[in-house]
């Protein structure tokens, strides 16, 4: 599973993006947000305020709750300032 | 459905070239509403807006909210354009026109698009300063939540 | 006070040139909301549209309706040219271009302005038909009425 | 006092402008027209609707009950579809 980050998450985190290979029972995006903490003091500055971090799925906006099963890239990024 | 047209690019873009683009061939259009958002220079603080963005998921989240203005009004065509890179002050960021018969679906879909592009398309501003410094992320407005949020209350015309 | 910008003319407008003349040497505008109205052909039943108007009161409604929008909005910069004299399908009728810092109130000011231009400006359609003959006056809308009313309505932002 | 006239209105009238000299107690917009009509078969079809048509004076809208005291030109025409 590809991930990839944006603006201050990439930063925090340190890398724009890289392919991990999670254990068995990371079925959703708070799963997978739960076990990237656990790999660094980057991933903890950049997931401390969870609920601030936006995800994308195959690129659609999606949920903590949603499941990851088939999904080949996920996307972290701050609330969203184009336009 | 309306033609719809979105970029997303480095390069500046040509608002009369793209009305054109819009009007070409056909007289049925009574209405174009057009958005054009620039760079601003906070008071001759900024040299440049960054902007990042997310390539792929940038257009096709603008071609959702586009597809959402086009079954929401009666539209003869519509067009978004989104640039990223460094922007200097005064420079355009983004553009929407919308085409329509009447004035009403014109205005109503490019303030639905704007709205929700600020809200859901994947870009994300940074402050390059005049000092030569790197300025912080620009944070997301809870004005820009709203505005969008507005539009799930009102009534589909 | 906004620079406004009011002409009645029968040549076209230029909207990129009026748009560049709003922004001239200044960084401090960051949207700039447009409108252009066009003649319809109406399913090919019109050869052009005859715009009568009441020389020296256009220029002053036109005026007095900009200088409500730029008291009701912050704007930087308000431009509102309509043309009289036969215009044919798919020629610009009305330019409105509203400037401001943020998107509200240029998309305001310019929505605010057409739907008084149309209910107080005192400009009249007549239709020219494809088969040679003159048609009808074109009748007034209630609908426009109903948009101009709105912002009687509405809290002033 | 110069009377000027557009669309509809101007042609049942059958002129685009005129300079008229009312008789005393034409006070109002409302007496102007009710003396207009007096004067012929195109004034009463132009004013046929008195509702219908509007009125302005010296360039800026009115009501019937608009005193012409100092008012040097008055317009009628069909209610506005530009834009």
């Amino acid at each position: 599973m590809k991930i990839v980050y944006f603006a201050w998450v990439r930063e925090r985190v340190g890398v724009p993006d890289e392919v991990v290979d999670p254990p068995a029972g990371t079925d959703t995006v708070a799963d997978l947000v739960r076990w990237l903490k656990g790999r660094g003091e980057g991933y903890r500055e950049a997931f401390a305020d969870e609920a601030v971090v936006r995800v994308a799925l195959d690129h659609v906006h999606a949920r903590p709750d949603a499941p990851l099963a088939g999904i080949r890239e996920v996307a972290f990024f701050p609330p969203m300032t184009g336009g | 459905m309306a033609p719809i047209r979105i970029a997303v690019q480095a390069e500046p873009f040509d608002a009369a070239a793209e009305t054109e683009r819009l009007l070409a061939g056909r007289a049925d259009i009574g209405a174009v509403a057009s958005f054009t958002g620039y760079c601003r220079d906070e008071g001759g603080r900024l040299a440049a807006l960054e902007l990042e963005h997310y390539p792929g998921m940038a257009e096709a989240e603008m071609g959702r909210v586009a597809a959402d203005a086009a079954r929401r009004w009666p539209l003869l065509g519509l067009t978004a354009i989104h640039r990223h890179g460094l922007i200097p002050p005064g420079g355009p960021i983004v553009l929407v026109l919308a085409a329509s018969s009447h004035r009403e679906a014109a205005f109503g879909a490019a303030e639905f698009v704007m709205d929700f592009l600020k809200t859901r398309a994947p870009f994300w501003k940074r402050e390059h300063l005049r000092d030569g410094t790197l300025g912080p992320w620009v944070e997301a407005k809870d004005t820009d939540d709203r505005a969008a949020d507005r539009w799930a209350a009102a009534t589909s015309p």
